[in-house]
Formats: C-alpha cells, structure tokens, sequence
C-alpha cells in the first residue's frame, strides 16, 4: 500500500495542519480535502482529524459525520478501498457515523482534560501486525467528550471481535486494566474495526521530544505501514 | 411523603443566541430537512422531589431551577408534573 | 433619549451639541454615548497612556491599532494584546470570559497575524470557586474549540475582587512581514464589507456602557441582554478573514468588540482617515423589526468589517464564501471625513467621523511625571519566627498552589509550537516560520501594587520582563493591562498614574517598548474598589526554542545560587504578608541592576561554558516556592536541594517577594568564571547550597549550637501543594 | 403547507448511566436539596416543520431525531406536536 494520505477539513477541524505536518514529517504524500467534496481524491488512507467540526455542537462529531465527503468515506470503507484513521475529532465522527461502533460522551469531570496519558495496545489491528500487544505510547489527549460508551454488552462484543485497540494504562501505579482519564468503558482509548482506527490521543502532536514526547511519531509511522 | 416526578425544560430565553441550534439547523437544512426552522436547543431535566403534596414539590422544582439548573442570565425554564406529563409520540432512536 | 440615558456628561453633552451644531438624533446621542464612553474613549487615560515608552528597534506597530506588532527575524513579525472583560465575566462568567477570548482574538486576526497563543490572568476574591469554574470553562470553551493554546497564565486571589472580578486575556499572533493589514489601509471609494454572525440584540451598551461604570446592585438590573461567544463561527471568522487579506485587494481590517458597528466604523474611518456611508437597510440582522440604534450598538460578537478596493475584492470575496460565511456590502468608503448612516431611505445620522472618535474632551494629565516618594511603611521590617507546618501551609495558599486543575481544561499543546505550557513561568514556542522561537510572560500581583501601585506597576514589568531571561529571551515588547476602579475617584486616578508611572520607569530601565494594552476602569461595585492592577504581558526572541533551558534540577552536586537577595528582606507586598490581612508597601525593584542582570543572564545562558544547568525567577511565595519548584516536584528520588540559611529574619529570607531574584543551578566548572562575572558587574549573588543525592527539600538555619534542620520529602511538599489530588 | 411547532425530548436510555446527571444531583443534595433525586439530564430541541399536515411534520421530525437529534447508542427521543404541548408551571428563571 502507498503513503497517499487525505486529511479531511471540516468546518470547525483545527488539527488538521498539524497532522498535515506530522504526516509530511513522515514522509507521506498528503492532499487536504474539503468536507463538502463528493469523492475522495485518489488516496491509500484517509485521516480525519481532531477538532471540534461544527463547533461540536449538538454532539461531537454529530453533524460532520452528514458531510458529503463522510459519504464518500464511507462508500470507500465499504468497498475495502482504504485505511482510515480518526484523531480525537475524527474518532467522534466516525462513531457517529456507525464507521464505527459505541459513541464518545462526556468525560466523567464534565470537563475539557488536555494532558499525558499512556496508552497501550491491546489487541493488534487486523492488517496492522507491528502494533503488538503490550507495546505503550506517551501521547496527549485533550478532550472534552472522550469517554467511550456502547450500549449494554457492546464492549465485550467489540472485545471479542478483536476490536480493542489501545487502552488506558497508569503506569506509575500499573493498575493492570481499567484505569480511565476519561470515564471511557473498560479504559478504552482507541478501536478498529477492519482498516478503520479511532483514537482519542493525539499522536500527530507527540512528533518530538521537543514536544514532551516522540511516541505519536513512532505510532504514525507503524500506522504508515513502517517497520517498528 | 410522597415522591413526584418532575421534568424541567431549560431554555435559552428568545433574544439569546444560540450558536449550537444555529449551526445544527444550518447543517439539516443542507441535508434533506429544508423544511425545518427555528431550531433550539435547550436542556431536560427530569427529577423527583419528596414532597408532602405537589404544590410542596412544585415550589422545591422552582426553586432548584431558579438556584442551580437554569442561568438566569440567559435562560428561562418551564416546570411540568406528572399530572401534566403526556407522552409524545416517542420513538427509540434505534 | 437624553444625553444622561447614554451616559454622558452634561458637559460632554454640551460639547457635542456644540460640535454638532444642533440637537443630535437619538441615533447621534446614541453614538456618542458608547464612542464617549470610558472604555472607547479613553477619556481618563489617554493622555497618561503618552507616558509610556512606545519605541523600540522591534517595533512594527505600536499603541493605536487593534494589536501591537513587533519583528522577530526577517521572516515573522509578532502581534499581541491584552483584553480585559472583567464586567462581562461577573454578570454571566462562561459567556463573558468566552466572549473575551474572542474579542482579543480577533484583534489579533484584524492585523492579518494568525493567533497562536492565549494566556489569561485572572483575579477573584476570596470565596470565587463557582465564577472561578465559571470563567476557567468559559476561556477553555473558547479558546479550545478556536484551535489557540492556552500557553500560561496566573490567577490570584484579593477581597477588592470579590464583586469585581478580572479576566484578562493575552493574545499572541504570527504574520510574514508584507502582510501588514489593520484599520488605517482604506481608501475613499472602496466598499465595506460585513462578515460573521449576524447582528442581535445582544449586548447593547453591553462592553461600552458597563465597563464604563460602577457596578451597582441598580446596574445588574440594566443588564443587557449578554452576548454568547461561539468559538465555531469565531473559527469560521477567523480562517476567512486571513484567508481574504492573503487573498488580497483587502485595505483595511477592523473587528467588532465594544460598541459594535458604531465604533468599528467610526474607528476605522478616523485611522484611514475617510469618510464612511452606511446603507444600514443592509445589515444582516439576527432579530426581527431591529432599529438603526439596535443595529449601530449591538455587541453581537464574531462579527469582522472588511474594506475592499472597489475592484479587485473578488478573491477576498471568494476566499470568504469558501469558509461558509456571506460577506455582505454594506457601505463606502468616502473622501468627505463624513459619517453618514442611512436607514429606510432616510439618513438618520450626518456626523463627522473625528468627532465622535475624537471629539471627546479628554482628562488633562498631571505634569509632573516623576516617580512618587515612597509611602510611609507601617511595618515591614517585623521579625517573623515560621515554622515548618506554616511554611507547608503557605504552599497551599490560594495564590501559590498548583494551577494544574485550571490549566488542564485549556488545550495548550495544540498548533504543535508549544515547547513549554502552563506549567512553566514562561511559555515557549517553536515556529515552524523560524528557527527563532517565542517566549511568552505575564505577571501583575494586584498585592505588589495595593498600597505603592508605583512599585506594584514597575515590579509586574520587571518580573516579566526576568521571566524572559531566564529563557535567554530578548524582549521585544510589552502589553499592560491596567485594571483599576472609578477614574472619577482622585485617588484612584492618582494610583493610576503611579501604575502607569512604575510600568514606564521599568520598561525604560529595561529597553522595552509597549506596544499596546488595555485600561478598564470602574473595577468598583458598592464602593469596594480593586487594588491597581497591572497586567503586563511581555513577548520575546526565542535564541534556540528546540532546546529551552531547564527550570529544575538534573543532577546531584550543582550549586544552588540566588541572585540580587534583598539586602533588608522584607515580607511586604508578600502572600505571607497577605495572609496576616495587613499589606503594605511592596519594595521599589532596583531596575538599573536588574537590568544588569538580565542583561548578563542573557549572555550566560548562551555560554554552554559556564555551565548554568537551571534556571528560574524568585516571585509570589519567595526564595520558599522558587526553591521547590528548582526541586520539582517530579523530579526524580534520588535528588534533592540542600541549602543554609543565617537564623536571623528566616521568614524574610524565605519569604520576601522582591523581584529581580533568580535561583540557579550551576555546575562546579562554570562557578569561579560566574562568580567573577557578577561580581564584576557588582550583582548581589551567594551561594545557598547544593544538590544532593537525598529526596526533598532540606534547608538547615543558622550554624553551631544554636543550628536547626528541616527536611521535606517531595511527597510531603507536592501534597501540600497539589491540594487538589484527591479531589 | 403550514408550519408546525415541534419539541423533542432526547434523553438517555433508562439502562444508560448518566454521570453528569449523578453529579449535578451530589451537588445539589449537598446545597440543601436533599428531597431531590434520580436526577438524569437530557436535552430539548425546539423547531417549526413545513408541512401539509401535522402527521406530515411528525414524520419528518422522527426522521429528524433518528438521523440527527439522538444518538442511537445511548439516547431515546420523543416528539411533541402543538396540540400535546400544554404550558407547563413556569417560571422566567430571574
Ligand atoms: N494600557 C495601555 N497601554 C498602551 N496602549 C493601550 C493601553 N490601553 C489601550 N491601549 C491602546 O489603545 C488602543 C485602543 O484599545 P482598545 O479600545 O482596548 O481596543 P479594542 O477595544 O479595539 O480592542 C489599542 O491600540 C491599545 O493597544
Ligand atoms: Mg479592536
């Protein structure tokens, strides 16, 4: 698979030049797409980014999810034509989209919560083999709807489908499982399901240690299909 | 004592701006709900109050609305007890 | 409609019958009430604001336009502001601090500099959590939605604030040179353009009237109707307006804060200095069946006015349309200096531009314009004994306990410049523009300048100015925010002055222009006044931005050295002072040897050879709370800061606030030539201990017999300080 | 055509935890509302519909809150038409 990314602006999306630079950083051809266009531009993977598309208002993610080029996502999806990838924002969007499954509701504080978090993989995406189980990242989350919900026996559907991604870990007190910033079911940061991926974390702003961090570089790069 | 379920509808008063309606209305508009106006968003609060009589709940509900649920500032809010309360015409959202 | 019903004077009103030549219109009168106000006049202070030093080599554009603007290198030029919104965020707190990150973001945008950083400097009074909480997700809410880091900020805590809060919030943009754009560009014949939210009822006499005012019980009951900020269509807004002025054929640029479409048009017409012709029919409005008045004084916020050449705006035009927002023409621009408002065929205002701009009569200045004397201290020099349980007390102190549960709901990392956020004095970011960075500082304890705001104005600038050089940071300029009661008060006028005074004594001490501010006044309510409260915001050049220089230790076996110690510490002006509720005279700051000294660590810092290994400013809570924070409280276990101290005035020693004081860490090599530098450049310095190999905080008092010990673990410090962990 | 006021009630699923609701109820029993409880918060979307009978309208507003106004995951909604709506005990909030 080739590195032709598109990152999708909606109306009220604020980190798509960041992951514009973070993917270029990695050497990706990227394109930028507008929310309103009725066909993806010819691209390998789509990235949608964080934000907060129509203000998100209403629910995060609720009314992008209707753009016109969420259709085209998701007839693309459909046809196993691309890897998508949604940050923050676009994990919102593609939940409320039925992209993917449960939905992103308030954190428990009832606040915005920007700092470091670690996180965890916890079952390897389908297609992805060198995110392996138990490998950790230091990335930034900065969120005020960020805790996964499903309805009543969903997580352990998505479990068992293999679609729990990254998790939550506290590794100063190494709480094994279940540790949540966020109010997040099971402490579920990220899932997949086929070549779809959402994350609430931020890796396109962990690119260096500059930045507190280069283990959202590390995390693109894996999902750019490089070698770990 | 008995116990009174109340539901609260908290609205930002006309004159107010509310940009969440405002762009939720502009997006369905596109969409297919051309037909669709005046779009506000406002809050339900559903509760119940231990009360000796309704008219004893009713004066708590007001109260809490005036002191903690709405903003006076921006909002305004309505008051309905059970003996008001029709179901509409639900459905699941599924 | 009375002159009085606007807010005027019976004076003014004379003069305004006098310039106009006859009875104004209610739509006049309306005019000249928000223009005549204090807070778009700037009636009480303009001719103070003449004192301060407004020229610097960095200087691109100083007070006057919506932001100032300085050069950081051939490729970046900076501009930044301070906003007050303080009556707003007392009345509704989340839609008032929302709508004052708006505001002083779109003063940003209007100079064609897309906003790359907030900071926001709050005070409350003593039992403020729920307006706290308030303000805090009103600023979040705004600034994280726009997609603009909170990078820092400072709240502090005094009983004048109780019913006068303040919210000031700085704002920091980036623009390439060439891109110069603002209010002075148009030219008569060209077409002016409304963009953003259309135009409600909100907030009429909103910002202009009620900043202009005390705030009484009779007041709150003539609230108007408070504007709601949307940071969506303020995003909207922002991305279409830089993209029009880089689309070109823009001329001018003004946003619409306080008294709305009155003052924007008027202000722009006087700074390109034309004439202007309203077609009011035009403007897209929110609400039924609204008045030419209505529409002239709305605050509806996210709204931008846009002058475009008569031909050759299509771009403009196009770039907007292509961010969702329909620029609408609502005027020209004229050659006449007329103000000419017309509304259902009629014109319902003929005015000239200037005298509603500058028509009105200003408040003449005092002429001498030298530094007070100093006040009668009334005690100061008072020996405290402190034990060990106080001095942890003190760390939870609602002015110097940790801020990480404010700053965790503002997203500071976002635009991916930030190199250090809020939990650092100075903020620094990296431009993907330059190799230059930016460093950004705010301070201004009201309780520096409660009882000397002479001293309070001059120490703000110069622990701004410190938080600069301890990231080697050049400043480029400064912005105030003055904040202070009822200008009709003389002594209130009078501290004024000595606050403006103090900022311009160290600003010329320090080389550093001010390059825009801020005044509100009528920080008043029931005859409870706010202490003078300068907020000053500085800007600096970045040497190296990838590689900041640390502010806590690394390594055992450094020497832990505090710079420019009081000869006489006192614990005037300080939080301990503060908690005892009798405050008094915060000591003058010797600028000329700060200068001096920022001078030198400047050069310092970029010697790798002298081996400075950390580095920050002594401030609110002392050399006590400077020296656990060069701990850190994350550090790790097996390191720890040992220091000794004389017995005598231990408390002042600790806790004395004097700025200009820096701790550092230094390495053995380095010491000797250090040493030799400052005591060449006579700069007080001593050594107070060292690192160890031991966790915590050890500081051992007096020697012999009479010798004593303390120790704190980190644990122990941080759970004092972090009062909020279990929360 | 004629345009019909629709209100619509989007509230949580009764199997739905709602924390926000839990921490609005803990801080007002602290604040002496202790006779309040099973306190869930949910929201009110006020808007007109266009059309050529009110069996019309509720059509589209259900179409409405399934595509839009709830989310199926965790939310139900319910739908009021002019005739339902009945003023309840209200109160301007000031
Ligand atoms: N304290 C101050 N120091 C220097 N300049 C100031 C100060 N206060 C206001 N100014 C300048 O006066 C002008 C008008 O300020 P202001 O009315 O606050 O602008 P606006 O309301 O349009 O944002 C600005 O250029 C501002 O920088
Ligand atoms: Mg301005």
């Amino acid at each position: 698979m080739g590195n032709n990314v598109a990152v999708v602006t909606f109306p009220g999306s604020n980190c798509d030049h960041d992951t514009v630079w973070a993917l270029q950083e990695l050497g990706a051809e990227v394109v930028m797409v507008r929310h309103d266009a009725r066909e993806l531009p010819r691209c390998d993977r789509v990235v949608l980014p964080g934000g907060f598309s129509y203000g998100d208002y209403l629910r995060a993610g609720a009314l992008a999810a209707h753009a016109p080029i969420m259709d085209a996502v998701g007839r693309a999806v459909a046809r196993d034509a691309v890897s998508v990838l949604g940050i923050c924002n676009g994990f919102q969007i593609l939940c409320e989209r039925g992209i993917l499954p449960g939905t992103l509701w308030s954190n428990t504080s009832g606040e915005f919560l920007c700092r470091w978090e670690w996180v965890e993989v916890a079952t390897s995406p389908p297609g992805w083999p060198a995110f392996v189980p138990g490998m950790r990242f230091r990335l930034p989350i900065a969120h005020a709807q960020g805790a996964f919900r499903v309805h009543e026996g969903g997580a352990a559907q998505i479990w068992a489908e293999g679609g729990a991604f990254l998790r939550y870990v506290d590794p100063v007190r190494n709480a094994a499982t279940g540790y949540s910033p966020n109010g997040s079911v099971q402490g579920i940061a990220g899932i997949c399901r086929g070549r779809v991926i959402g994350l609430m974390p931020h890796p396109e702003r962990a690119m260096s240690p500059v930045f507190g961090s280069e283990d959202g570089r590390r995390f693109l790069h894996l999902w750019l299909g490089g070698p770990s | 004592m008995t116990r009174y379920p109340v539901r609260m509808a908290v609205t930002l008063k006309p004159e107010v701006l509310d940009p969440a309606g405002q762009a939720t209305l502009a997006v369905i508009k596109e969409r297919g709900f051309g037909m669709v106006d005046e779009l506000r968003i406002g809050k339900l609060v559903d509760f119940s109050v231990q009360a000796r009589d309704p008219a004893e709940a009713l004066e708590v509900a007001q109260r809490l609305g005036r002191e903690f649920l709405a903003n006076p500032v921006l909002e305004r809010f309505d008051v309905w007890m059970e003996e008001d309360l029709r179901l509409g015409a639900g459905c699941d959202g599924e | 409609m009375t002159a009085a019903d606007v807010g005027l004077t019976r004076a003014e009103a004379m003069t305004v019958r006098a310039l106009v030549g006859r009875e104004p219109t209610d739509l006049e009168w309306g005019l000249f009430g928000v223009l005549w106000s204090e807070h778009c006049s700037y009636k009480s202070s303009r001719n103070r604001l003449r004192w301060l030093p407004k020229d610097g080599a960095a200087v691109v554009a100083g007070p006057g336009g919506n932001a100032g603007v300085v050069r950081l290198d051939a490729a970046v030029e900076v501009a930044f502001k301070v906003e007050s919104h303080n009556h707003p965020s007392f009345v509704e707190p989340v839609q008032g601090a929302a709508t004052g990150v708006g505001g002083i973001i779109r003063d940003v945008v209007a100079m064609g500099a897309r906003p790359v950083a907030l900071m926001d400097s709050l005070r409350f009074g003593p039992q403020a959590a729920a307006l706290r909480e308030g303000v805090v997700r009103g600023i979040g809410g705004y600034g994280n939605a726009i997609g603009v880091p909170t990078v820092g900020g400072e709240v502090f805590y005094g009983p004048g604030y109780a019913k006068n809060p303040l919210v000031n919030v700085l704002c920091v943009g980036i623009r390439r040179p060439g891109r110069e754009i603002g209010a002075r560009g148009a030219k008569p014949g060209e077409e002016v353009y409304l963009i953003g939210q259309p135009t409600g009822r909100d907030g009429i006499h909103g910002a202009s009237l009620l900043a202009s005012r005390d705030f009484s019980q009779a007041d709150r009951d003539m609230r108007p109707t408070v504007q709601v900020g949307d940071p969506y269509t303020g995003k909207l807004l922002m991305e279409a307006t830089l993209a029009a002025v880089a689309a070109g054929g823009v001329s001018a640029v003004q946003d619409l804060g306080a008294a709305g479409l009155a003052s924007a048009t008027a202000e722009l017409a006087v700074s390109s200095g034309v004439g202007i012709a309203l077609d009011l029919d035009r403007v897209p409005c929110r609400e039924a069946q609204m008045s030419a008045y209505e529409i002239m004084l709305s605050e509806t916020q996210e709204r931008m006015l846009l002058v475009l050449a008569a031909d050759g705006g299509e771009d403009a035009l196009d770039a907007i349309r292509a961010w969702g927002l329909v620029p609408t023409k609502i005027g020209v621009t004229t050659a006449d200096g007329q103000y000419v408002l017309t509304f259902r065929g009629q014109r319902v205002a003929v005015l000239e531009a200037s005298w509603l701009v500058d028509g009105c009569p200003l408040k003449p200045a005092p002429s001498p314009r030298v530094a007070p004397p100093l006040p009668a201290r009334t005690t100061g020099s008072v020996r405290v004994s402190i034990a060990s349980q106080e001095l942890l007390a003190m760390l939870a102190d609602p002015d110097l306990r940790d801020r990480q549960p404010i700053y965790r709901r503002y997203d500071s990392m976002i635009q991916t410049r930030t190199v250090w956020g809020p939990e650092h004095e100075v903020a620094v970011l990296c431009l993907k523009e330059s190799t230059l960075g930016l460093a950004i500082a705010v301070a201004g304890p009201g309780r520096w300048a409660a009882v000397d705001a002479y001293s309070g104005g001059a120490a703000a600038v110069a622990l701004a100015v410190s938080r600069l050089a301890v990231q080697a940071a050049e400043p480029l300029g400064l912005t105030d925010g003055l904040n202070a009661g009822n200008p009709d008060q003389p002594e209130t006028l009078a501290a004024f002055d000595q606050m403006i005074l103090g900022i311009r004594d160290a600003a010329l001490a320090l080389e550093v222009p001010v390059t825009g501010g801020n005044v509100s006044f009528h920080n008043e309510t029931d005859a409870v006044s706010i202490w003078p409260t300068p907020v000053i915001g500085a800007v600096g050049r970045h040497p190296r931005p990838e590689r900041p220089w640390a502010d806590a230790v690394t390594r055992v076996g450094r020497w832990i050295v505090l710079i420019n110690a009081p000869q006489k510490p006192t614990l005037a002006g300080s939080v301990w002072e503060q908690r005892t509720g009798q405050l008094t005279a915060y000591p003058r700051v010797d600028l000329e040897r700060l200068a001096r000294t920022v001078h030198w660590l400047r050069q310092a810092l970029l010697t790798d050879a002298l081996g400075i290994e950390a580095v920050r400013t002594v401030a609110d809570g002392g050399l006590w709370l400077a020296l656990i924070k060069l701990l850190g409280l994350d550090g790790p276990g097996n390191l720890g800061i040992a220091v000794t101290l004389s017995a005598e005035a231990l408390a002042e020693q600790l806790l004395n606030e004097a700025a200009g004081q820096f701790v550092l860490s230094i390495d053995d090599r380095g010491w000797p030539e250090v040493s030799a530098q400052l005591t060449a450049r006579a700069i007080d310095h001593r050594v107070l201990g060292q690192t160890v190999a031991e966790d915590g905080l050890t500081v051992r008092v007096g020697s012999g017999s009479g010798a004593s010990h303390w120790h704190w673990p980190r644990t122990e410090l941080a759970a004092a300080w972090r009062l909020w962990e279990d929360k």
